[in-house]
């Protein structure tokens, strides 16, 4: 009878390969981010069998608490016709598989060249533990020794929310707002352009009274109001 | 060094440059005194020389070094001995007569100036020529008369004849002058100098090593360098096959025809073969080759003559003829007899060219010998110097041509080189066809019917007299007849005077070398008995017989039975025409190597540079990468998911090497 | 505090950035040149911090800081002074342009700051994690600066293009990194290096393919340079401009730091696929740029090119090649911003001045500005005597030297038709008549600046000696 | 320092034009650069008269390091080989600014800067004794030439432009490799005579010979690569022209002696008779494509590749060691008389071009009509192109045939030598059409006034050069023997 | 019987995951979100091999690095959406095959 680590390994990865199959199968994304929280679970699970705790729990928050439901969000807020997005996924698929295959046959062709001889030896995981605790090793690590990635992680972190911002917020140039300065500044001949217009020779056969029309006309068009 | 050695060629290349450079400002007057007078220096420079020569004093060495490679000495220098000093009394006098003919004859051209510059500087390239001590100079002078002779050829520009003609001149001239270069090439690489001295000592030596040139075997070194040099000398002597460019010549002015296509650039080959005697001599299947081509240009040309109407064009086919004559001479080891005869032919060549001349004159520049006749009463001068020229050139004796030509009659007669049989044949049949057309020709333009005025209008030629057609033929100025004159005295007296001296005599002793095997004046030596004696003997032989009998015929033809000709021409159209085809040597050679080369060239353009070079590979590589560039463009689709793929195939790429690996 | 003090210039840096992202809220809409100018101080101020302590240059001790994560020697000196100064010119050409295209807000200094800051971590990297923050801070200020032209569609295309192949991308180096970790033991790179030799080959080769892929991601070479075209010619031109220079000193430093320093003994398994990858970049991206007709694509597809010519560097490996590589980042960087400069500094307002044809008859507008491009073409093209000659050559050189004469072949070839697109753009400034399309003619400031900017391409031309000299130092004192 | 100067001076020259040049009012412009051109000339001929030729050594050397890095040195210094090319350069130069004094109207500034900068550059890669200086200039010289052909060209200058630059540059970056190849072999010197000594197996010897081939090869050029050479002759304006076959193609010729003879001797041994076979093969093949070009320009342009065919195999005539020095010798003289030729075929053509507008043969005709003077001096000219003796044109071909001859390749100098016979027919041939005959039309007839005074004495000055060197061409050749006899010792050694 | 779970177990899980989120990315033609959730599955991979390793080693920079790994992430796929609605915006499609317009 196998341990129990032993069936919890094979159970979460094998639904996490499937959970992964489905994110990038499914055409519904917003399913396709249900599935990716499904896996993002069994990994946990992974990774607490490999002793990593805090990173485990870690995962579940940040992700599953704080990204997938930035994607939810977005898949939402996109208003995205689902329907439209499905047609031509299975013409695809035989080179996709096709080279999926080889890439994961040859990746482990050269993994088990590589770590074969250690795994089959060993067998045996490590935990790292100082003091007993997973999460306070790694805090000592990152708060000591490092402090420079954590501070560069930072600023990854206000990167993210400057692009994100910039990227996002409506531009305020489009809204209209006055500003009185300039509108103080401005100047009389900023405003009112008079414009020269060569008056027509007025034919002697014409009435006497139709020039004064146009001129009025010219007038008010030769006013041009600037903003 | 002498300074009179400087003189003769330098004079009138201060003429030349003087009417050439500023030939606006000193006007004709002052062109041709300063021409006149710079040939009239060298000339009298030349008798200075002569006398000094004649005194036992020769001269060899460098005038200064020209360049310096490869352990080579290239040197600018002159050789002064009797075979020089020969050249350049016939040169200067003949020179100095063309230039005093020139004032009448070219009274009124525009190019005046231009022209006296030419012939000064012709002088002065041909005196370089004959006075060079090295192969060098010789090369310098054979090309430079060339050019020379090219210049005044087209020196009536506007003539589409006269500049065709110049540039065949020029490019059959250049065939030989390959040969020359190649036979220079072969004296150099075996002796190590271009030097006569030097080489002429190296030879003997050297006479019978095989030189590999490719697909004409492995002849002798002799044999090749001789046979080689003799190229150049065809081409410069129109030797068949390179003959065809001197008829064409005549297109040039008249004076030009008798300096440079008579009297002296064409004969630039049979001195340049008699100075390489020493050489010559040590090949007799060279001397054969020499026979061949002369006695074929002796016999072949002058028929040609036969047929021709045009006044100078008869001429030039008996100058082909007699040059044929000296090269045979060469063949048979006569040197001397062709220098002989050279020299006489200058004069009296000279003197049928200016006196045809002075009838183009009289005949306001209509040259058609049809159209003329009965001339002798109108231009009696031009008529008594013309007949002289004519007896001298057909070998009345006495005169100056019996006297060459006879002794290489005789020189033939006892060669026993190979080919002597068929030369034999070639020169005596030789003499009946130049009887004849010589004195056609006479009696066409002298005697007879006075047809001048049948002359069919004529557009091209150069008649601004203000006379107009069929005005009656007058004599020539003074100027033009005064150089006939002058000319007819060594043409009747020369040889009288110079046979036992210049053949028999020592005159060239030690300069034209002749093995004791083939010496064929040798062996005539015995049988001469002074000039008188030689004439008498003359009167028995065949050669006058045929001579006379060709004068006969001609009388017959022309003046006694004028319509005969017609008729004959008519019988025997199909030999005619060969004839006045030129045996067809022109076609051959348009079609042949003019045609040819531009078909070559235009295929090689075409196809060659423009279809393969450019179109496949230049353009075709620019074109193919734009291609390749075209379709690899569309590898970036502007897909996400393509380039996805891309980066996971490349990586996959490099997995796949890992697990090969 | 010593650790604190080396890393003082990415300190200030910080700062100032943080400063002026706050500042820039209190500067009015019309008064933005003051957050601009303030960047560019902060750009001038952080490089005096870099170079003050540390002068000379080739001096510098290598001394590592926060337990092995950062590292400051001459190469991080010289190239953390070569990305602050690039950038610093760069956001000094674009200043007319953004103020044209209302890109002219304080988060684009600030984005423009926080990229170098990124630089700068990388340049310093002495671990694996530092290196790959240092990428990702620079990566994420790059997604948001190509996408902050927000109303532009092609923009954004390229910006999620940019995004999803660059997570792709260090998902890939991450990868690696992890493999590598695990055949060693470690992140840090110098003790990597050490069980390097220890570890498993196949497992390292592994990881390398995937460190390579990210790196080669970053470099922008083939088969990992699909973003470049696109990102390049959809993002504003004054972002390619910074994209194009800066982050091509930073991706050196990313190659350096991990092959050069970490994997340095693995070097006969990464030759070989940086040899490939390289040489295929070298044909690709000259073939490819002969056809293009926007001119910012086709300097993407020369920067694949360039790259590939700068990863030959790292095939040739030892101190001569990494020396010419740097040598090879430097002068690209210099001559980059003369060629993308231009664009900026010629486009009209609203309009993206890109096309080929845009610059048809410039030398009859502006002879000073043609003469200008032809520098850069010409020192692109590796014509001497022009910087990019010497960069070649020293490329060239190090790689015959490690005996791949014939990859020197290759790209020599492949930048004779390099050569061809290139001349096509001196070709239309100079042989075609002008056309009406309105050209900016740039401030005076702007265009003194370009001219020292881009006659540096000519007088290093002349005399590369002292900067040549200093790659190799700083390399040897590293 | 006198390299230094004629290198610098024509630059900052070129520089000060440039800067100071007003395209509205090019006067000044004008004789700024014409002083600039001469005072380059001036600066050259002290390296006549102070030059030594009792040694092989460079002389007038300046050795200062450049780039420590690659120990790569500012290092000048000429020989017999390359001294006269310094000077034919400098001199070349005046003639262009003269050729367009008026004639170019299109920012007549950035032209003559072109052309002065070019030729420092020019001087430079003559002077070079450092291979990676001599790249520098060599190449660099690409950038002034493709502006030149491209902004003051003919209608298909672009197509022209380009493909000069692509070709040449293909075979320089070879020679790149093939530099920074022999650096490493020589342990680190690019220092041309290291690479002279250093030893080399078979296989990199005729590895390094393709390489540096093909960049000279371009250059020359020789036959197949030359189909640059007409179309950039027939797009450029005079003066790129002038330059491009009196100068640039000499500088390939040089290549070969400089690089190829004397680092790969053994290669160059082996593969003699291939480059004799195509420099025979330029010279006939060409000759006779030369013979049915309707444009004048290209018509000179193949008789240029034509006549470098003798210079390429003078030398790879390898003969004794006496022979050796006649055919290298000859090409070297071949090349210079070449300079003066084909500028003042050139510059004949420009002459006609700024009267005519066209190059084309059937434009013309009867030209010695109405320009009686210039049919005089492009007599002379066309003569010395087809090699008449007493004109320079002669000495190459005569020298390179004799040393044929020498060799024993007999066969070799004979169809050598038809390039007398082609040489004079597509040269007379064109004169005939264009200067000869009646008048061929009105535009002949009203629009070629004869020679004004600048181009009466421009082209005077090559014509004394012509036949000054014609007729005394030993000061040229005395100051070759010892370098040219040490350059064929060297060769004769095996380098395995 | 099923073997106990070795360090390569839970490579070739984290590996088997790496390859589903690739061809997630290169298969799908028609959602961005996706893609970036398949980005997330990438990362998950990696962190997964990171902790094995990690846990096999007894060396807690493996754990530290994935710390910083989420944090990345997180920071990411906020860019990744911002981007996302920016670019929605403009072409009212999140159909990757609707963003292709630069290409060539």
């Amino acid at each position: 009878m196998p341990e129990l680590s032993t069936v919890v390994f094979y159970v979460f990865s094998a639904i996490m390969l499937l959970a992964a199959t489905r994110v990038i199968s499914v055409k519904n994304p917003v399913h396709a981010a249900l599935f990716l929280v499904l896996a993002f679970f069994s990994a946990s699970a992974l990774w607490m069998l490999l002793k990593a705790e805090f990173l485990a729990i870690a995962l579940v928050l940040v992700y599953v608490g704080a990204v997938m439901v930035l994607f939810l969000f977005v898949v939402m807020m996109l208003d995205v016709n689902v329907e439209e997005l499905r047609k031509q996924f299975r013409s695809y698929l035989p080179v996709g598989l096709l080279v999926g295959t080889a890439v994961l046959i040859e990746m482990a062709l050269v993994l088990a060249l590589a770590f074969g001889k250690k795994s089959s030896a060993a067998g045996e995981t490590v935990a790292v533990v100082v003091d007993g605790s997973n999460t306070k090793a790694l805090g000592i690590e990152l708060f000591t020794k490092y402090i420079f990635a954590v501070e560069v992680a930072g600023v990854l972190l206000l990167v993210a929310i400057v692009a994100a911002i910039a990227l996002t917020l409506r531009d305020r140039r489009e809204t209209r707002y006055q500003n009185p300065g300039e509108q103080v500044l401005i100047r009389a001949r900023d405003r009112v352009r008079v414009l020269k217009i060569a008056s027509e020779k007025p034919t002697p056969a014409e009435t006497p009274a139709a020039p004064a029309e146009p001129a009025a006309a010219a007038a008010a068009s030769a006013a041009e109001v600037k903003k | 060094m002498k300074l009179s050695y400087l003189i003769v060629p330098f004079a009138p290349l201060v003429g030349a440059i003087l009417a050439g450079l500023w030939g606006r400002q000193i006007g004709r007057k002052g062109a041709h005194t300063v021409t006149i007078l710079g040939v009239l220096i060298s000339f009298i420079a030349s008798c200075v020389v002569f006398a000094d020569v004649l005194a036992g004093n020769t001269f060899n060495g460098p005038l200064y070094t020209w360049m310096v490679s490869g352990g080579v000495k290239f040197e600018v220098g002159f050789l002064i001995d009797t075979l020089t000093v020969t050249m350049m009394l016939v040169v200067t006098s003949v020179s100095l007569m063309v230039h005093i003919y020139t004032i009448g004859y070219m009274e009124e051209d525009p190019g005046y100036q231009r022209f006296f510059s030419y012939i000064s500087l012709f002088t002065f390239s041909m005196l370089m020529l004959v006075m060079s001590n090295n192969f060098l100079q010789l090369f310098f002078g054979w090309e430079a008369v060339g050019l020379v002779s090219y210049l005044l050829i087209g020196f009536w520009y506007t003539r589409p004849t006269a500049i065709f003609a110049n540039m065949k001149a020029f490019l059959v001239n250049r065939v030989g002058d390959l040969g020359f270069l190649l036979g220079i090439g072969l004296v150099l690489a075996y002796t190590g100098s271009l030097d006569y001295k030097t080489v002429f000592e190296k030879a003997p030596a050297l006479k019978d090593i095989a030189v590999a040139m490719g697909p004409f075997g492995t002849p002798a070194w002799a044999t090749a360098t001789c046979i080689l040099l003799f190229i150049g000398a065809m081409g410069k002597s129109a030797q068949v096959p390179l003959h065809v460019w001197l008829p064409d010549s005549m297109e040039g002015p008249t004076p030009i025809s008798a300096l440079i296509h008579a009297a002296t650039m064409v004969t630039a080959g049979i001195f340049m073969v008699s100075r390489m005697s020493p050489l010559f001599e040590m090949s007799e299947t060279a001397l054969s080759f020499v026979l061949i081509i002369g006695a074929t240009t002796a016999l072949f040309m002058g028929f040609l003559g036969i047929i021709q109407y045009d006044i100078k064009r008869v001429v030039a086919y008996s100058t082909l003829s007699q040059l044929g004559y000296m090269t045979v001479a060469l063949g048979v080891s006569a040197y001397s007899a062709a220098m002989f005869h050279l020299v006489t032919h200058a004069f009296f060549k000279a003197l049928l060219f200016l006196a045809a001349g002075s009838v183009i004159i009289g005949m306001h520049h209509n040259q058609d010998i049809r159209y003329m006749g009965g001339i002798r009463k109108y231009m009696k001068i031009t008529w008594l110097t013309s007949l002289v020229g004519s007896l001298a050139l057909i070998g009345f004796p006495l005169l100056s041509g019996f006297y060459s030509k006879d002794t290489i009659i005789e020189a033939v007669h006892q060669s026993k080189i190979a080919g002597h049989g068929y030369a034999n044949f070639a020169v005596l049949c030789g003499v009946f066809v130049t009887a004849f057309y010589s004195f056609r020709m006479y009696f066409l333009v002298f005697h007879g019917k006075e047809r001048y005025d049948e002359a069919p209008h004529d557009e091209h030629h150069h008649d601004d007299h203000g006379h107009g057609h069929g005005a009656k033929p007058h004599e020539s100025p003074w100027v033009v007849t005064l150089p006939l004159v002058l000319l007819a005295i060594p043409s009747l007296m020369l040889g009288f005077w110079g046979i036992d001296k210049v053949v028999y005599g020592d005159w060239f002793k030690g300069v034209l070398v002749v093995d004791s095997s083939h010496d064929t004046i040798g062996a005539l030596k015995p049988l001469f008995h002074g000039p008188l004696g030689m004439a008498i003997h003359g009167l028995s032989t065949l050669p006058l017989a045929l001579a006379l009998a060709g004068v006969a015929l001609a009388y017959y033809l022309y003046v006694v039975n004028p319509a005969l000709p017609a008729k004959l021409r008519r019988q025997f159209s199909g030999l005619v025409k060969v004839l006045e085809e030129k045996y067809y040597f022109d076609r051959f050679n348009e079609f042949f190597f003019a045609g040819g080369a531009r078909k070559l060239g235009e295929g090689l353009f075409r196809f060659g540079d423009r279809a393969v070079i450019d179109g496949a590979l230049v353009n075709g590589s620019a074109k193919s990468i734009g291609a390749v560039a075209g379709l690899m463009r569309h590898l970036q689709t502007g897909y996400i998911y393509h380039y996805a793929f891309v980066m996971v195939a490349g990586v996959l790429a490099f997995m796949t090497w890992l697990l090969l690996r | 505090m010593k650790d604190i003090a080396l890393v003082l210039p990415e300190i200030v840096l910080l700062s100032l950035a943080g400063l002026i992202l706050v500042v820039d809220l209190f500067v009015a809409r019309n008064q933005k040149w003051f957050s601009y100018a303030c960047g560019i101080g902060a750009l001038l101020w952080t490089a005096v911090y870099v170079y003050a302590p540390a002068a000379p240059l080739d001096a510098v001790v290598p001394s590592s800081a926060f337990v092995g994560l950062v590292v400051v020697d001459g190469v991080a000196t010289l190239l953390k002074l070569a990305i602050l100064l690039s950038a610093a010119v760069a956001l000094c050409y674009s200043w007319t342009y953004l103020r044209k295209h209302q890109l002219d807000n304080g988060e684009y200094v600030a984005l423009v700051l926080f990229g170098a800051l990124g630089m700068m971590v990388i340049a310093s990297a002495a671990s694996m994690l530092t290196a790959y923050l240092g990428l990702e801070l620079l990566g994420l200020s790059m997604y948001a600066l190509v996408a902050l032209k927000r109303g532009d569609r092609t923009a954004t295309e390229a910006a999620m293009k940019y995004f999803v192949l660059g997570a792709l991308a260090s998902g890939l180096l991450l990868f690696g990194m992890s493999i590598i970790y695990g055949a060693t033991g470690s992140i840090s790179l110098t003790a990597i290096s050490a069980a390097l030799g220890k570890a498993n080959s196949t497992a390292v080769a592994l990881g390398l393919i995937f460190i390579a892929a990210g790196v080669a991601f970053k470099l922008g070479v083939v088969p990992f340079h699909m973003w470049v075209p696109d990102v390049y010619q959809g993002a504003p031109t004054a972002v390619t401009l910074f994209l194009g220079t800066a982050p091509k000193v930073a991706a050196f430093a990313l190659a350096y730091r991990l092959f050069g320093t970490g994997l340095t003994p693995a070097a006969q398994d990464w030759s070989v696929i940086l040899a490939v990858i390289a040489t295929l970049s070298v044909v690709l991206g000259n073939l490819v740029a002969v056809v293009q007709t926007n001119v910012k694509r086709m300097l993407a597809y020369s920067a694949v090119a360039n790259m590939g010519f700068l990863l030959l560097g790292f095939v040739a490996g030892g101190q001569t090649g990494y020396a010419a590589a740097l040598f090879y980042a430097i002068a690209y960087a210099i001559t980059g911003l003369v060629s993308f400069g231009i664009l900026v500094l010629l486009s009209g307002r609203g309009i993206e001045f890109e096309q080929i044809d845009d610059l048809r008859g410039l030398n009859a507008r502006s002879p000073w500005y043609a003469f200008l491009m032809l520098l850069a073409m010409f020192s692109l093209a590796g014509i001497p005597p022009t910087i990019g000659f010497w960069a070649k050559l020293s490329v060239i050189e190090a790689i015959v030297g490690a005996g791949y004469t014939w990859i020197a072949v290759i790209a020599v070839l492949a930048s004779l038709v390099g050569a061809f697109y290139y001349l096509r753009v001196v070709r239309v400034m100079y042989f075609a008549d002008p056309t009406d399309a309105g050209i900016a003619l740039p401030s005076r400031g702007a265009t003194t600046l370009m001219s020292v900017n881009a006659l540096a391409i000519l007088v290093l031309g002349a005399l590369p000696s002292s900067i040549m000299a200093l790659c190799a130092r700083v390399l040897q004192s590293s | 320092m006198l390299l230094s100067l004629s290198i610098w001076v024509p630059i900052v020259g070129g520089l000060a034009v440039l800067t100071t040049g007003n395209d509205k009012t090019p006067t000044m412009t004008r004789w700024l650069a014409l002083f600039a051109a001469v005072a380059g000339f001036l600066v050259t001929i002290p390296l006549y008269t102070g030059f030594d030729s009792s040694t092989a050594a460079l002389q007038f050397v300046e050795n200062v390091a450049w780039i420590d890095r690659y120990k790569i040195r500012y290092f000048l210094g000429v020989d017999g080989i390359s001294m006269w090319f310094v000077l034919l350069n400098s001199f070349t130069t005046i003639l262009v600014v003269i050729a367009g004094w008026v004639v170019i109207e299109k920012q007549p500034a950035q032209y003559f800067a072109a052309f002065l900068i070019m030729s420092g550059l020019i001087n430079g890669s003559f002077a070079a004794a450092d291979a990676v200086l001599f790249y520098v200039f060599f190449e660099a010289m690409l950038i002034p030439m493709y502006l030149i052909i491209g902004i003051w060209g003919g209608p298909n200058r672009l197509y022209a432009a380009i493909k000069f630059f692509l070709y040449t540059l293909l075979g320089s970056l070879l020679m790149l490799v093939a530099l920074l190849y022999l650096y490493n072999v020589t342990g680190g010197s690019f220092t041309i005579t290291d690479f002279h000594k250093v030893p080399l197996a078979r296989t990199p010897q005729l590895l390094l010979f393709f390489a540096f081939f093909m960049a000279f090869a371009v250059k020359v050029p020789m036959w197949p690569v030359h189909t640059w050479l007409p179309d950039a002759h027939v797009e450029a304006p005079t003066g790129g022209s002038v330059v491009l076959a009196a100068i640039t193609l000499k500088l390939g010729a040089y290549g070969f002696l400089r690089f190829i003879l004397p680092i790969v001797p053994d290669a160059s041994r082996e593969l003699a008779p291939f480059v004799v076979a195509i420099s025979l093969i330029a010279i006939v093949y060409i000759g006779f494509v030369a013979l049915v070009q309707t444009d004048m320009k290209k018509l000179v342009a193949y008789s240029s590749i034509s006549h470098m065919g003798f210079v390429t195999l003078g030398f790879f005539l390898f003969v004794g060691p006496q022979g050796s020095a006649l055919g290298i010798e000859g090409g070297l003289m071949q090349m210079i008389s070449h300079g003066f030729v084909s500028a003042a075929m050139f510059l004949c053509i420009g002459v006609m071009y700024d009267r005519l507008h066209s190059r084309n043969i059937a434009d013309y005709g009867g030209v010695a009509n109405v320009m009686p003077k210039f049919a005089a001096l492009m007599m002379l000219f066309g003569m010395a192109n087809a090699g008449l003796p007493g004109t320079s044109g002669f000495i190459g071909e005569f020298t390179v045939t004799l040393a044929a001859v020498k060799q024993g390749m007999f066969w070799t100098a004979a169809c050598a030598g038809l390039a007398l016979i082609l040489g004079a027919a597509y040269t007379l041939w064109m004169y005939k059409r264009v200067v000869f005959g009646s008048i061929g039309n009105d535009h002949v007839r009203n629009d070629m006034p004869d020679l004004s005074r600048r181009e009466f004495w421009m082209l005077m000055l090559v014509a004394a050069c012509v036949l000054g060197m014609g007729l005394y061409p030993a000061p040229f050749t005395e100051v070759m023997h010892k370098s040219v006899d040490a350059l064929i010792a060297h060769v004769a050694q095996s380098k395995f | 019987m099923l073997p106990v779970p070795t360090l390569n177990s839970y490579l070739f899980v984290a590996a088997a995951l790496f390859t589903i989120s690739v061809i997630g990315i290169f298969i799908n033609r028609r959602n961005v979100i996706i893609l970036l959730m398949a980005i997330e599955l990438m990362l998950l991979a990696v962190n997964l091999n990171f902790i094995a390793f990690s846990s096999y080693l007894g060396d807690l920079s493996g754990q530290v690095f994935v710390f910083f790994i989420l944090t990345v992430a997180a920071a990411e796929s906020a860019i990744g959406l911002a981007i996302l609605v920016v670019l929605f915006r403009n072409v009212r499609s999140i159909d990757v095959e609707q963003i292709g317009t630069l290409k060539g």
